[in-house]
């Protein structure tokens, strides 16, 4: 069977309308740590299918992925590091915690 | 530069001098001393400036010059826009200069003893007096509307300061409207900056360049022009935007009420001529009728309310608010006679609500308080200011031989030779207003300074110091110079508006 | 590979050697003369900017294959951002000596220089991925920042909203320049806009979208800002400052690029109309929230979301006034709004106040910073002769050099809302100089670095708008970039 | 340049007010009231050789042809509407402004002289105001000169407003009085109201005639001598010549000066104004401006027979209405202000029973004799009414009350006032040979000319008069022996006092023979008129009668005024109470104008416009108010914000776009 291009684009949608609904939903920080995850990875997805499929003769796509996983672990780091903080100050990572800064 | 070799910059440079000297000064101990020399000073030299004025532009004209304007000088400032420091002046501004500065004048020497922050409050006042004479001796869009608003700012710290009353909510008020009528204004000023020359020339906001290119598109001319009338309107009071009015004279100092219904009002009529009307003159015809009638409801409205007011300031506020409305709709005539008159208006207006403003502010530094209800006999008290007050009042009502007659009278008669039976009828209205305003002039002195005095305290109280009598004596010395010889002013006056009265009738 | 073509970018060069410095200093330098760390920066960091204010640099050219690309315009913003970081430099220097600070204070200006590059980056960037890459250099380390006071509680809370929204919207951001890449086929402003320029599809249309709210949340449209006053009242006053300045104004010059470039000509219609909704939400929304506030920094993030509506003008215009005002307009806003932040620093570095009534008297005890304060109310309002009088309209007027009626509208509508705003900047005028208090914030001596600043942004306020040449160097630098697009 | 030094006449008055008005205080009492008067004298003289050069002077331009001209002896233009309308400031001398100037001078002087002694305590305490006093005489002197010898029909206008304001400073003299106070402040509204008209008028006027000044308008070749008005000029509103309602108006700013019916009801509260205040200003001087006015534009109101007969109407009931309330008052100064209605009543209704009827002129030498009577009967009233009104200040002072039932039986105390007034009583009265008689002979006989009815009813008028005078007179004078309340007995007054009553009797018995038919005519061509016995002895047998019936009545104490009030006590009330006019002004000035008109206003302005600028305010704090939800501090609701915000801007796009 041959795979085409929207064979990867529908799963690479549905991932980041997960990790939407997820970073919506989750009380947990380090769960909406993980949705974000999922956003950026479909949306790396989009860039390779894309560079493979329509526009095979050159790099550009892939490159990008590279580089969005690169930030997208700089985020994740960074993210964690404050969620420590945090935690630290609240004893806890329920997202709802932090919602003092209001009106 | 040659820019300095023109007087008129010199009209902004000695406030902007005077500021920095003021700036010099303290509040401390005999600062206070320095503070008063530095603003006598300043005003004087802006006295005789104006003076000088006066006399340069009569005798120019006197030699047969026959440019709209005189003096004229243009320095670029900003090359993209075509902005420049364009100055020059025809017979309207050179009036109106000369009237900024005699108010300024006698608005020291009514501010002599103000406290707390003389300094500060001299400071705020001379940045006032510069956005006033910045907006007269322009002729440029940008800069006009600059300074205009430079004018309007300092208001908001002088009431709020200085002011008494209810003076944070009044002060917001003030600023917040006049603020919103420039804001209009300033929509205005970019459409017609777009529009200023023909497709192909470059854009110009010189306001003569403009006028004479006459090249704004008439189906924008509907928007501009009202957006600008109503701009200026709203500073000239007109009804229904003259609520800031009321308020804001109430809880303004002395000083601050003098100028800005002095002068600052004046901005709102000259504007609505200089840019509204000189620079649109076929919407100026189309849409005339509706400023009429909002002009015309002023007048009579204006007088009205003023006849229950218990307060003097609110009474006076209200009399604005029917005298302004006066000098907008004369300007709505469309012909030099009823132009002449409200420039006259202005002047008139100018000087004796000054007047008024001041004796209202000595009497209430007396009695400490302003409710006519409360006071009353005062002429027995204080004879100089009663009798100013009679003469202010007499003024306002429009006594042959004070300045408001001479105005109202070339009003009427100038408004009624329009052909339009529209105009003529609200002529007819608006000279009602000449006996409401006897009503509530003669009510107000009636109760304030005659009969029985009231309240046995004010017994004590003195007469006028000599600054005090040097402030109003100068503004009364004025008054009934143009109603003694109106025909010097209306010499100089009318022959500014013959172009545009041409200009108004080819557009007709 | 042709080195020669880093002589394109000395600016970002020159950061990195401050950068460098400073990382240097902070790494090996013995702890006696940490103390002057932030001198050492402030004065480094001067002496780069005074260095890039040479006009020969305003050449320019371009760098690795397009990607990156510097001319006048370019080098004239990374000036004004060169200058506003000067500023939160001089300032913050008495609050990074402070107890808790102070042991971190060297990555505070490591962090700090680095978002700036990033935002140099963005600036230039005529490529996607590198503009990816410098938006986020400019926007993570924030994060960091913002969580730098970390005995407060409000600083976390700020730091965690901030890269929560701040990672959701560059995921929203990649997804919408993935789907432009999955049409174009490329990441080239240039050759995106010559392969975009006859599809009108519903995926571009989205894409555009995703993009827009993507750059949108830097600069703090409505609806996009939410995390903005919630972050400014958290994060630490020099951060804020430089938050609400230097990347506000990074962020909205490239968008003016991205906008008018890649979308161009064939666009401009539709991202006009999206601009025009946005505008008018975030002037009014931020204006409605920005009344009643209490809190002077959420007042001035508030009133910091409803200028950004009025730096979109220009991005609206599209054109060489346009970006010509558009870099005015954040030049003035920098000395505006970082005059207020001085003195916000200022008061509460000494009294720990930060709300409205805690000014209530303060000009009887400290006039310079009540007239500081004022000026920068009034140069924000739009007052003459203060120079946001002249930013504000030279904006408007650049908006409405697209001539059609709709601007008009729309600049009336910001008109109407210079009046709210004029009301609330007119409360902390008010608080100063008319209400009276109690417990009014003694008299006190503000530190060296900030009153420096201080006097530098006076002096901006009252000269950058009557010293015309400024704006014409701006507008001859826009006008000569603006053929490349 | 002939009668040059008329301008001193107007001048001098000016600086004296000047003069004593900015010195004040400063100048002493005595001193202020002896420059004041030497400098009337002065006036007085030059106003006399002004006149008597103009009447009987020759070489001048005053007489040309045998018709007397105006001569304009100085005109500079003072403010410039137009090209056309120019308002100029002048003299210009016709018989009427020659005649007045020596009525006004006159009239002037005696007050000045009288006002001495009068003025000099107030109520035992010295007199405060003496200088303002005369100041202000000097103002009103010259406000009045100017008034009369303009050039222009804006000139009487600005005039107008400058006698208006002088009477509203003398009315309001003892302006510690609250009724003072409001006397004047009503005299001046109500004058100022007729002013309104009195300035549309003219507006009217000079829009259609393109000129204000009198000798284009009624001079020869003027508008008036084209007879081209009235149609030709500006057609018709509501079925009248535009031209009839200019004039009415004009009349009607006249009627309020000279208070006609209905806009009289200032002059009798202006009596609370210092008693020789009220001789000049309201008896003899200001209050026949009006008169005055429509005699300078008469050839322009012969041409309007509508206007005219307004006047007419207005004139006659005027006459009979005021005659009518001074039966009843028992105030006299009051009493004395109803006559002087009635009087000046006559004056205008002799103008305006002037025709130009060619029938008339042949029986009666009608055409202009009303003309002449009125301003001859304007010259003889202002000298026995003044003359009464300084004998009733005599009074006044001596007794310290206004009411007559304070004073009865005077004559013995004041042998000298009682002689004077009873001459002026009987020179109203109209008997011969006392000057009122001439005068108001020739206004009955121009009434009969217009008509019989019209006759008829003025000469009722005049028997009604001289029954009020009389009355008046009596009850002052006789009807009892004099209850004494002050500390000393009342008697004639101070020389100062008396010498003006002397000379005014004096005149007032002699100036009947003035040869007025041959200077006051409307065209300058002496009238030639005879004695109409019938006419004359008719009048003279009415005033008789009242007379009679006065003597009667009041000569001694008795009941029968009492019976007759109680028998027609609703029509006594009523005119006792003015027939409520006061009432119907106080209740359309409080009622109307204030409760139902500015005090809405005033609401309205505060609530409805101010509250809609502060509505809009209080709008914005609740749309401020509405949107904090959208701030709700929890991250999860701000994406979400966001991303309904990115995928509502894209889908509002794609539907805008692609459909």
């Amino acid at each position: 069977m041959e795979l085409n291009v929207l064979m990867y684009l529908v799963p690479a949608i549905v991932m980041f309308g997960c990790g939407v609904y997820g970073f919506l939903t989750r009380k947990n920080m380090i769960a909406i740590m993980i949705s974000l995850e999922l956003m950026l990875n479909a949306v790396d997805i989009n860039f390779v299918v894309f560079n493979r499929y329509l526009f095979p003769g050159q790099m550009e796509g892939m490159m990008f992925t590279l580089f969005a996983i690169a930030i997208a672990a700089a985020e994740t780091a960074l993210a964690l590091a404050i969620i420590i903080n945090v935690f630290r100050a609240v004893r806890n990572v329920d997202i709802s915690e932090i919602s003092k800064l209001k009106f | 530069m040659t820019i300095f070799n023109n007087i008129l910059i010199y009209f902004v440079i000695i406030p902007l001098l005077t500021l920095g000297g003021l700036a010099l000064c303290t509040n401390a101990g005999r600062g206070i001393r320095a503070i008063r020399a530095v603003a006598v000073t300043g005003a004087t030299a802006l006295v005789a400036l104006a003076a000088y004025l006066v006399y340069y532009f009569v005798t120019a004209r006197a030699a047969g010059v026959q440019d709209a304007m005189l003096l004229r000088s243009d320095v670029m400032w900003y090359e993209p826009f075509n902005i420049k420091l364009a100055l020059g002046v025809d017979g309207v501004s050179v009036v109106m200069i000369a009237l900024s500065a005699i108010i300024v004048f006698a608005g020291v020497f009514a501010s002599w003893k103000m406290n707390p922050l003389p300094k500060q409050f001299f400071l705020w006042f001379f940045l006032l007096s510069t956005g006033v004479f910045g907006f007269f001796i322009s002729i440029d869009l940008f800069t006009m509307f600059m300074f205009y608003e430079v004018a309007l700012i300092p208001m908001y710290l002088l009431i709020g300061v200085w002011g008494s009353g209810n003076k944070t909510y009044s002060a917001m008020k003030l600023t917040l409207m006049l603020m919103g009528g420039s804001a209009l204004l300033m929509l205005g000023i970019i459409g017609i900056y777009f529009h200023s020359a023909p497709e192909g020339s470059p854009l110009t906001m010189n306001i003569l360049e403009i006028a004479e290119a006459n090249a704004i598109p008439h189906s924008w001319q509907m928007y501009l022009f009202p957006l600008t009338f109503v701009g200026f309107g709203v500073l000239g009071a007109m009804f229904p935007f003259h609520t800031w009015s009321p308020d804001g004279h109430a809880s303004a100092p002395t000083a601050v009420s003098m100028l800005h219904a002095g002068v600052l009002m004046k901005l709102g009529g000259y504007g609505c001529f200089r840019i509204a009307i000189c620079l649109m003159p076929f919407a100026a015809n189309e849409l005339a009728w509706i400023f009429l009638l909002l002009t015309g409801i002023s007048v009579v409205y204006g007088a009205f309310s003023a006849c229950v007011q218990t307060d003097l300031k609110y009474i006076n506020a209200y009399s604005s608010v029917s005298h302004c409305g006066m000098v907008l709709f004369a300007i709505l005539m469309f012909n030099t006679t009823a132009m002449t008159g409200a420039v006259l208006q202005m002047l008139s207006h100018g000087l004796m609500t000054a007047l008024f403003f001041a004796l209202i502010g000595m009497i209430y530094g007396r009695t400490h308080t302003r409710d006519i209800q409360k006071m009353g006999g005062l002429m027995q008290i204080m004879p100089y200011l009663g009798v100013g007050y009679v003469i202010a009042g007499m003024a306002s009502l429009g006594l042959p031989g004070l300045s408001g007659f001479v105005a109202e009278m070339t009003i009427f008669v100038g408004s009624f030779m329009h052909e339009d039976t529209f105009r003529r009828v609200l002529t007819i209205a608006g000279t009602s207003s000449i006996v409401i305003t006897a009503v509530y002039i003669l009510r107000v002195v009636g109760k304030l300074l005659f009969g029985p005095v009231v309240d046995e305290h004010h017994r004590q109280l003195t007469d006028a110091t000599w600054e005090e009598k040097l402030s109003t004596a100068t503004l009364i010395v004025c008054v009934a110079a143009i109603g003694c010889f109106p025909n010097f002013f209306v010499d100089i006056i009318s022959g500014s508006f013959e172009p545009v009265v041409k200009a108004l009738n080819a557009a007709m | 590979m042709d080195y020669s073509q880093f002589l394109m970018m000395p600016q970002e060069i020159g950061l990195l050697t401050v950068f460098l410095l400073v990382f240097l200093y902070d790494t090996f330098m013995p702890e006696r003369s940490q103390r002057a760390l932030p001198a050492f920066t402030a004065i480094i960091f001067g002496l780069f900017t005074a260095l890039t204010m040479c006009p020969c640099l305003a050449e320019g050219g371009q760098a690795f294959g397009g990607m990156f690309e510097a001319n006048g315009a370019t080098w004239a913003i990374k000036l004004i951002l060169s200058v506003g970081t000067f500023l939160v430099l001089l300032m913050a220097t008495k609050w990074s000596n402070s107890e808790f600070i102070s042991v971190r204070r060297g990555e505070f200006y490591e962090l700090l220089l680095l978002t700036l590059f990033g935002m140099f980056l963005m600036v230039s960037a005529r490529h996607f991925l590198l503009f990816v890459i410098g938006l986020e250099t400019a926007s993570l380390p924030i994060a960091a920042l913002a969580a730098f006071e970390k005995r407060r509680y409000e600083s976390h809370e700020a730091a965690a909203k901030y890269l929560f929204t701040a990672i959701f919207s560059s995921a929203i951001l990649l997804m919408g320049i993935s789907l432009v890449y999955g049409i174009g086929g490329t990441l080239y402003f240039n050759e995106l806009a010559m392969a975009v320029a006859l599809d009108r599809s519903a995926l571009l249309i989205t894409a555009l979208a995703f993009v827009i709210a993507g750059v949108g949340f830097k600069l703090s449209l409505v609806p996009f800002h939410l995390w903005t006053a919630d972050v400014y009242q958290g994060a630490p006053t020099a951060v804020t400052a430089y938050l609400s300045v230097i990347s506000k104004g990074a962020a909205a010059f490239s968008f003016l690029i991205i906008l008018a470039q890649v979308f161009g000509a064939a666009y401009s219609d539709v991202w006009q109309w999206m601009l025009y909704a946005l505008i008018i939400l975030t002037i009014t929304i931020g204006n409605l929230f920005a009344m009643r506030q209490r809190n002077l920094k959420r007042f001035l993030a508030f009133s910091s979301i409803s200028q950004a509506g009025y730096i979109m003008l220009g991005v609206i215009a599209g054109n060489a006034v346009g970006m010509a005002s558009l870099m005015f307009y954040v030049l003035v806003y920098v000395f505006s709004n970082l005059a207020a932040f001085g003195v916000i620093m200022a008061v509460e570095r000494e009294s720990g106040k930060t709300t409205i009534d805690d000014y209530n008297g303060l000009f009887r005890t400290n006039p310079w910073l009540a007239f500081t304060m004022m000026l920068a109310m009034f140069s924000l309002g739009g007052i003459p002769p203060f120079a946001g009088f002249f930013s504000k309209f030279f904006i408007f007027v650049g908006a409405c050099q697209t001539g059609s009626v709709a601007i008009y509208v729309l600049v009336f509508i910001a008109l109407l809302n210079t009046i709210i705003s004029l009301y609330y900047y007119l409360l902390v005028v008010k608080a100063m100089f008319i209400s009276q208090d109690d417990c009014v914030v003694p008299a006190f001596k503000s530190a060296c670095g900030e009153r420096l600043a201080m006097v530098l942004c006076v002096l901006g306020i009252v000269f950058i708008g009557l010293a015309s040449c400024l704006y014409a160097g701006l507008n001859e630098a826009s006008a000569a970039a603006f053929p490349a697009f | 340049m002939p009668f040059s030094y008329s301008i001193a006449v107007v001048a001098l008055p000016l600086l004296m007010f000047l003069v004593l008005g900015l010195l004040d205080d400063r100048l002493g009492r005595r001193t202020a009231g002896v420059i004041g008067t030497v400098a009337m004298l002065v006036t007085t003289v030059l106003a006399y050789g002004v006149a008597l050069t103009y009447f009987f002077g020759t070489g001048q331009g005053q007489i040309v042809d045998g018709i007397r001209q105006t001569v304009t002896v100085w005109n500079p233009a003072w403010l410039t509407f137009t090209e056309d309308l120019v308002v100029r400031m002048g003299i210009a001398l016709d018989p009427i402004a020659a005649m007045m100037l020596v009525v006004i001078t006159t009239v002037s002087l005696m007050v000045h002289l009288y006002s001495l002694g009068y003025m000099s305590n107030h109520e035992g305490e010295p007199e405060k105001g003496y200088q303002r006093y005369y100041a202000f005489l000097g103002l009103f002197t010259f406000s009045m000169l100017g008034l009369v010898v303009a050039t222009n029909i804006f000139q009487v206008f600005i005039f107008f407003e400058m006698v208006g304001v002088s009477s509203y400073l003398l009315i309001g003299f003892y302006y510690t009085s609250p009724a003072a106070v409001h006397a004047s402040k009503k005299a001046f509204i109500v004058t100022r109201l007729a002013d309104l008209f009195f300035l549309l008028g003219i507006m009217i006027l000079s829009f259609y005639t393109r000129t204000f000044d009198f000798e284009s308008l009624v001079g020869t070749g003027g508008v008036a001598a084209s007879g081209a008005l009235g149609s030709a000029h500006g057609g018709t509103f509501m079925g009248i010549s535009i031209m009839a309602w200019a004039l009415t108006f004009i009349f009607i700013g006249g009627a309020g000066k000279s208070a006609m019916y209905p806009l009289h009801i200032w002059l009798p509260d202006a009596m609370e104004g210092p008693t020789p205040v009220s001789a000049l200003i309201h008896a003899a001087t200001m209050v026949v401006a009006g008169v005055y006015l429509v005699a300078k534009l008469f050839p322009l109101y012969v041409l309007e027979q509508g206007a005219m007969d307004v006047i007419a109407v207005v004139g006659a009931f005027t006459a009979f209405y005021a005659a009518a309330i001074a039966c009843t008052q028992s105030d006299i100064k009051r009493a004395l202000a109803f006559s002087t209605i009635s009087q000046i009543a006559f004056m205008m209704t002799s103008l305006a029973v002037s025709s130009s009827d060619g029938a008339l002129i042949e029986i009666h030498g009608g055409y202009g004799l009303g003309y002449m009577a009125s301003m001859f009967h304007l010259f003889t009233h202002a000298m026995f009414k003044a003359l009464l009104f300084l004998c009733a200040g005599a009074i006044i002072h001596a007794v310290g009350s206004n009411e007559n039932s304070a004073m009865h039986g005077l004559h013995k105390h004041m042998p000298i006032t009682s002689i004077a007034f009873l001459i002026g009583c009987l020179a109203i009265a109209g008997i011969p040979p006392f000057a009122g008689f001439w005068s108001k002979d020739e206004i009955l006989v121009a009434c009969y000319a217009k008509g019989l009815g019209w006759g008829l009813w003025m000469t009722m008028v005049a028997g009604l008069t001289a029954f009020y005078m009389f009355r008046l007179y009596l009850l002052i004078f006789f009807w009892s022996d004099h209850k004494q309340h002050g500390h000393h007995a009342p008697a004639d007054a101070h020389w100062t006092m008396t010498v003006p009553l002397i000379i005014l009797a004096a005149i007032s018995v002699v100036a009947g023979f003035v040869p007025a038919h041959d200077m006051v005519t409307c065209d300058g061509k002496p009238l030639h008129t005879q004695l109409d016995w019938t006419v004359a002895g008719s009048s003279v047998l009415v005033a008789c009668l009242g007379i009679g019936l006065a003597w009667r009545l009041y000569y001694k104490e008795n009941d029968a005024p009492e019976r007759m009030k109680a028998a027609a006590s609703g029509l006594w009330t009523a005119a006792y109470h003015r027939f409520y006019m006061d009432e119907l002004y106080q209740f359309i000035t409080h009622k109307v104008i204030f409760q139902c008109v500015s005090k809405p206003i005033a609401w309205f302005d505060r609530k409805v416009i101010d509250g809609t600028m502060n509505l809009m305010g209080t709008v914005t704090q609740y749309c401020a108010a509405m949107v904090r939800p959208l701030q709700s501090g929890k991250v999860q609701a701000y994406v979400l914000t966001y991303l309904i915000g990115a995928l509502v801007l894209a889908a509002a796009l794609i539907a805008c776009v692609l459909i």
